[in-house]
């Protein structure tokens, strides 16, 4: 409030200036005007100064900076609430610094500069479903009636499909995806638009069958089989289900596959992505993702409506 | 996992064992039955408690007034649906919900608008009020009420008629013309708009003098108060359609109430409340002094005779019957009703002695329609359970 | 409606549709080939099977002790030969095992059971002695959720029961099961309520039943007759009138505490069933091994109230009592908080009161709440299934807590009654699976929070 | 009386932002959640009531007496309300980081709110700085009310829009109209709904 005490005295020194007469000229205001704005603006400037040295906070100016850098989609796929929480954390505590799936590596390369840490430019990673059990390849048990949400479903006698291990088909992780890479296809299943999957992570999270995992895009090999029943119980419930036949694990020279509980598992440590297992895998189910997606791209260009067949066999 | 996989021969065969069985069995969470009734059935409801009114509404005014109210149906019906194929969504004109929309709407014009203004009002009432929300069900004001505010403010004149319409039966017409029903600004001879009250200031005058208000708004028909009482109850009167008669409304109300469709405390909260707060607050009287129903010289009748007139004329019953009670924009807690019943009569008694528009009740509802999850909120019953044991 | 009686605020009467079965004398039900004594009977820990496949067992006989304190025994519930012990689905869905049995025809007792006490010894035995006769005979709730009926007897201390309330309300439509067995047993019926109140001490034993049951209530009312502290209550036909907590509201006025249980409040409820069953273990030494079963809904053909011995599957029900072309759903329990069944291979419970074949179709899609306040006004917990609806809807599971999800006791009231059809209840249920689900990740996110390591996986 | 009518008439009559449209940057931007919609409406109470009587004072016994209230007064609000926000920002920043947190980019934005400049140039208007009109307490008095009365109105906006937004939260509505063109819709009619009160006063 100094300020504003020295414009009083500025003030009560010429005050008899323009009071007298019947009124200020142009120049006066003009000046007079200047005067007033002047002294007012030192004045404030004065305040904000000391508030700001009084009021002062101190605060790491490498979150700023790594909060600039992340996209500010809050979608929380680092596991983190938002962007800034993921930041602050980076700089406090340390961490990987490519959790943020929207931001990708680009992002994950400005960080590790911030942080001066190492990055070793991983490529992109998405989401990709562990099962291709349409409506036709397994079927139902029951008629279901009630909320159209995997999770309510699986509320009720474990969901209406037979397989324990399969995905349900409504939909619940594609109306959890922030960035609309998840489709409700009409065979039934899950299925993502990788380029548009920003690896955030919510459907891996949100599927009650956890049929979803973050997969680099290296890894081309896959399986998309997540039932750990015997080969029996399997084919009872299913058609395009891992029997545990192990012809993957021996087609394979690198032994980067191995059946493990039943279910075929790749090493990518390991993996080639040589594809002799998907040859040959009677049920379909060990697929090369890169065919697969080439496949998926020509029909889509000859925009027939077909049903997907087996993209393994590519 | 694998260690229940050792019994062969244990597993359960498909369910075909006995004859009559589905293929598969039906399942659902609890519970497997459900009631009959429908959203639907609940409209068409309104709609039929509505149809005395509207046969009212008729009567009084012609047949002119069931041309507006069929347009006005229509409109809401024809809107509804444009803007559900646009925004691709399920058609659901058959629920009933935009015929109750559209009727509503007319209920609360003018027998002798245009033609266009209840197309307006609907259109804007079902998609503005209705639609943009997401349909019946997820709108926060009442559509009638938003396209009928919507209209008050787009077509003033169309709304506040200078001329009300004659009525079949000349009785009290003259007379309330320009008092219970205030004419719009500028009219001829007519004072100005935001000088002028609503009833009670057209009897103000009568006031101090301890005159009957009934016998003042029947003095220039040379009718006695009880005949024009029993005009303002069966709806000779100007006004808009839907208000005119309160027989036709009440009738409307026992249907909804035997139906429980409404419940009793909501209206009951409002027109009390509403004529609670006439009687209780001040206004000026001409010589600019503050006074009211409520000062000590008033007799009882003139003082039930001014309520009265508050309770008959203008649309506080229709409000109360069919508007405040609309299922989606009112609370559902039995407290929250009470007070948002309350909070709505005062509101209307504001508007009406002391507000710039003659009548209080479309906007008093609309207000406590943006406070209503508010209301909610804050009568959440106490859960079972969480009271302390009595000793 | 019956003005006047006790009962609760809220609920609502749905239409009853007992008159099928109501008329039904109890009648013995079918021997199928094999049993499945389902080592899930409630919720609480699985049991323990003693026996092995090939052993050789007879009825009454110990076949799987509890596995835990909230677990009851099993016992065989004919002779015969087990054959297996292997999976077996169940009627809430669970994955458990069971153990199969092959009945040998001759149904006979094993040694020492089924032996008539005499009423002296029984009037002698101390209150510790008969809840540990009701835990050896593997006692549980019979009115649906199994819960053991010794655990209830022994509340913990400073916790003192004043009022044993024996439920005969049975206010789930179709299910007379114990409506016939107020009718035919009512004297084993009060003899177990007094068992109970010995067992627990308490001051008064009250036998409620509903109102439209009022040949039951007349012949219970001679029974306790002259009996000191002994009652016998017509309450409002309401539902759920049944409902533990509803019930102790509407007779005792006493509120279960948020989150607590009836002993909370000095109060013990079982249904009438278990009242027998206590008679039964204590005058007779016979284990459960048996239950009445309300055999019913439009889709089948001869309606009846069976007694029917532990491990009988549903289909050997529905084929003795006809399937008519046209059913769609198969209801363990009552249709307003039953579970549906996709198979008719699972067995009968220990707490399963009724076997329905509805042919109720699915109801039409579910639209927006409008509000109508119907559920608000009878929810008999005071919750606002609307709000929690909508939060279903919207997938806002993490908002139900505050809305008091947990409290909801998913009796349906609000579900069935509901004009947009809307599918509360399982949204609720959902809603309560998901607050369950994060709280345990919020406690392992907790404890990975403490270790020095921090958040982010490095 | 008059200043309960003052104070009255600026929350309900004409509300600043139902029934003038002033200030809708923050209405609309912070009425998401109610506690941030809470929030912000205290922060612009306090700056209301602030701004009206500090641009008030200097009106009244600079400006005017030197007769610079006719061209400078506008350009006078801008610089004292801009620094005020400034150091009310400084201070939640200080003393309540979940608010400032929650507040967002909003709060700076009150600086360029014209419901704030809003409330000072309608004192203005009113004459309350006036010498001629209304007595140095009086006038003072008024600014004051007045100035509070607009954040309690702007806070009751607030309020009611914050709890049908925090309502339909995941509703489906259409998608091209998620975020602020919803809560346009909702604005307009509850400024439909204020038109009630006009005239009133």
């Amino acid at each position: 409030m100094t300020g504003f005490a020295l414009l009083q005295a500025v003030l009560a020194a010429s005050a008899e200036a323009p009071a007298g007469g019947s009124g200020p000229g142009p120049g006066a205001v003009i000046g007079w005007g200047a005067g007033v704005l002047g002294v007012l603006g030192a004045a404030l400037g004065l305040l904000l100064y000391v508030a700001s040295r009084a009021f002062a906070i101190k605060t790491d100016p490498k979150v700023d900076e790594i909060l600039a850098a992340l996209p500010g989609a809050n979608c929380g796929g680092c596991g983190l609430a938002g962007c800034a929480a993921y930041a602050e954390t980076l700089v406090k505590s340390g961490g990987a610094v490519n959790l943020c799936g929207p931001g990708g590596t680009a992002a994950a390369a400005k960080i590790a500069a911030i942080l001066g840490v190492a990055f070793d430019s991983a490529d992109r990673r998405v989401s990709v479903l562990a099962c291709r059990g349409t409506a036709q390849f397994a079927p139902a048990k029951y008629e279901y009636s009630g909320v159209r949400d995997c999770r309510a479903a699986a509320l009720v006698h474990d969901g209406p499909k037979a397989c324990r291990w399969g995905c349900l088909g409504l939909g619940t992780c594609a109306a959890a995806c922030p960035f609309g890479a998840i489709s409700m296809g009409a065979d039934g299943l899950a299925h993502v638009a990788e380029e548009l999957c920003m690896a955030c992570s919510k459907c891996v999270t949100v599927c009650p069958r956890s049929l979803f995992r973050l997969a680099s895009e290296k890894q081309t090999v896959r399986v998309a089989c997540a039932s750990h029943d015997p080969g029996k119980e399997t084919n009872r419930v299913c058609k395009v289900g891992c029997i545990a036949c192990r012809r993957c694990e021996k087609s394979c020279k690198f032994e980067a596959i191995k059946v493990v509980e039943n279910l075929a598992a790749i090493d990518y440590g390991k993996c080639k992505n040589c594809g002799a297992c998907v040859k040959v895998c009677p049920r379909g189910i060990i697929v090369n993702w890169r065919a697969a997606r080439k496949a998926r791209k020509a029909r889509a260009a000859d925009s027939s409506p077909a049903q997907e067949p087996a993209e393994a066999a590519s | 996992m694998s260690e229940s996989a050792g019994t062969p021969g244990l597993k359960s065969a498909p369910p075909t064992a006995a004859s009559g069985f589905p293929d598969q069995w039906l399942v659902s969470s609890s519970p497997h039955e459900r009631s009959t009734e429908s959203v639907a059935q609940i409209m068409w409801t309104v709609v039929l408690a509505l149809l005395p009114t509207c046969v009212a509404g008729v009567v009084v005014f012609g047949w002119y007034a069931g041309v507006l109210i069929v347009i006005s149906a229509a409109a809401a019906v024809a809107a509804e649906a444009a803007v559900q194929k646009v925004l691709h969504r399920p058609v659901t004109i058959g629920d009933g919900s935009a015929v109750v929309t559209g009727v509503l709407l007319a209920c609360c014009l003018p027998p002798n608008c245009s033609w266009y203004v209840p197309v307006v009002g609907s259109f804007v009432a079902i998609f503005i009020g209705k639609q943009l929300f997401g349909g019946l069900g997820r709108n926060y004001f009442n559509p009638a009420l938003i396209g009928r505010a919507f209209l008050q403010f787009a077509f003033p004149s169309q709304i506040s008629m200078p001329q009300w319409p004659i009525v079949t039966r000349a009785s009290v017409f003259e007379s309330v013309t320009g008092s219970i029903f205030k004419v719009a600004a500028g009219s001829p001879g007519g004072p100005d708009a935001t000088s002028l009250a609503t009833p009670l200031a057209q009897i103000k005058p009568a006031l101090p003098a301890a005159v009957s208000p009934l016998a003042a708004l029947g003095e220039p028909l040379n009718q006695d108060k009880l005949d024009t009482l029993r005009d303002l109850f069966l709806g000779n009167i100007p006004g808009s359609i839907g208000e005119v008669s309160k027989l036709a409304i009440l009738l409307g109300g026992l249907i909804l109430l035997l139906n429980r469709y409404i419940n009793w405390r909501l209206p009951l909260a409002y027109v009390g409340m509403a004529l609670l707060a006439v009687l209780l607050l001040p206004v000026k009287d001409s010589s600019g002094h503050w006074t009211g129903l409520y000062a000590a010289e008033r007799h009882w009748d003139i003082i039930g005779e001014t309520l009265s007139v508050h309770l008959l004329s203008g649309g506080l019953l229709l409000g109360a019957v069919f508007m405040i009670t609309d299922m989606v924009t009112s609370p559902t807690t039995s407290k929250g009703q009470v007070i948002y019943g309350i909070a709505g009569g005062i509101l209307v008694a504001l508007i009406r002695l002391y507000g710039g528009y003659p009548e209080g009740v479309c906007y008093s509802i609309l207000l406590v329609n943006a406070a209503r999850l508010i209301v909610e909120k804050y009568t959440v019953p106490r859960v079972f359970g969480t009271r302390t044991r009595k000793s | 409606m019956s003005f006047g009686l006790p009962t609760f605020p809220g609920g609502f009467h749905p239409p009853d549709r007992k008159a099928p079965s109501a008329g039904c004398a109890i009648a013995p039900g079918p021997m199928p080939e094999r049993l499945a004594v389902s080592l899930a009977q409630g919720l609480g820990a699985p049991s323990r099977p003693v026996v092995a496949a090939g052993d050789r067992v007879l009825r009454g006989q110990l076949i799987a002790e509890p596995g835990g304190f909230v677990s009851a025994a099993l016992h065989a519930p004919t002779s015969g030969q087990v054959q297996a012990i292997g999976e077996c689905p169940h009627p809430a869905g669970l994955r458990a095992n069971a153990i199969y049995l092959v009945p040998d025809g001759a149904d006979q007792w094993a040694p020492g059971t089924n032996v008539p006490a005499s009423e002296d010894a029984v009037a002698a035995s101390k209150p510790k002695e008969i809840v540990e006769k009701v835990r050896a005979a593997g006692l549980v709730g019979m009115g649906g959720a199994a819960f053991p009926t010794h655990v209830k007897l022994s509340p913990p201390a400073g916790k003192a029961i004043d009022t044993v309330i024996v439920n005969g309300c049975e206010c789930e439509p179709y299910l007379t099961a114990d409506h016939r067995l107020m009718l035919e047993r009512p004297a084993d019926i009060v003899k177990g309520l007094r068992l109970l109140v010995r067992a627990v001490g308490a001051a008064r034993g009250i036998i409620a039943v509903e109102a439209n049951k009022p040949d039951a209530h007349e012949r219970l009312l001679r029974e306790v007759r002259g009996i000191e502290g002994l009652a016998c209550r017509m309450v409002a036909v309401k539902y759920p009138q049944g409902a533990e907590k509803q019930l102790i509201k509407a007779l005792l006025d006493r509120e279960v505490p948020s989150g607590g249980l009836p002993m909370d409040i000095g109060a013990l409820v079982q249904n009438v069933g278990t009242a027998v069953a206590v008679t039964e273990a204590l005058y007779f030494n016979r284990p459960l091994t048996e239950r009445v079963v309300t055999v019913s809904g439009e889709g089948l053909e001869r309606p009846a109230n069976l007694l029917c011995r532990i491990g009988v599957p549903y289909k050997a029900l529905l084929a003795a009592q006809g399937v008519r072309p046209g059913a769609r759903r198969l209801v363990s329990g009552g249709p307003m908080m039953g579970l549906a069944q996709w198979t008719a291979d699972v067995p009968v419970l220990k707490g399963t009161s009724g076997v329905l074949v509805l042919s109720t179709p699915p109801p039409p899609d579910w639209s927006a709440c409008i509000n109508c306040g119907k559920c608000v006004e009878s929810c008999p917990t005071y919750l606002m299934p609307n709000r929690l609806s909508k939060l279903g809807e919207f997938r806002r599971f993490e908002d139900m807590a505050a809305h008091h999800a947990l409290d909801c006791i998913e009796c349906g009231v609000c579900t069935w009654q509901c004009p947009a059809k809307r599918p509360i209840v399982h949204w609720i249920r959902q809603g309560k699976n998901e607050l369950r689900l994060a709280k345990l990740k919020a406690e392992a996110a907790k404890k990975k929070a403490e270790t020095p390591e921090g958040v982010l996986p490095q | 009386m008059d200043y309960l009518r003052l104070f009255f008439g600026v929350i309900f009559v004409t509300n600043f932002v139902l029934a003038q449209f002033l200030g809708l940057c923050p209405f609309l931007g912070v009425s998401r959640k109610q506690s941030s919609a809470m929030g912000m409406g205290v922060a612009v109470i306090f700056v209301m009531t602030l701004a009206s009587v500090v641009c008030h004072l200097l009106l009244r016994h600079v400006l005017t007496p030197l007769g610079l209230e006719g061209f400078l007064q506008v350009s006078v609000f801008i610089l004292v309300i801009a620094a005020l926000v400034q150091f009310v920002e400084m201070v939640i920043k200080k003393s309540s980081p979940g608010l400032y947190m929650a507040l967002g980019i909003y709060l700076p934005l009150i600086t360029t709110n014209c419901a704030v400049l809003g409330v000072a140039a309608l004192n203005s208007a009113n004459g309350f700085a006036d010498p001629k009109q209304f007595g140095a307490i009086d006038g003072l008095l008024r600014a004051t009310v007045q100035g509070a009365g607009g954040g309690v109105g702007f806070m009751l906006g607030m309020y009611l829009m914050s709890s049908i937004r925090e309502d339909m939260e995941g509703a489906p509505y259409p998608p091209s109209l998620k975020g602020f063109p919803i809560a346009f819709v909702i604005t307009a009619s509850m400024a439909l709904a204020f038109l009630g009160f006009s005239g009133m006063l």
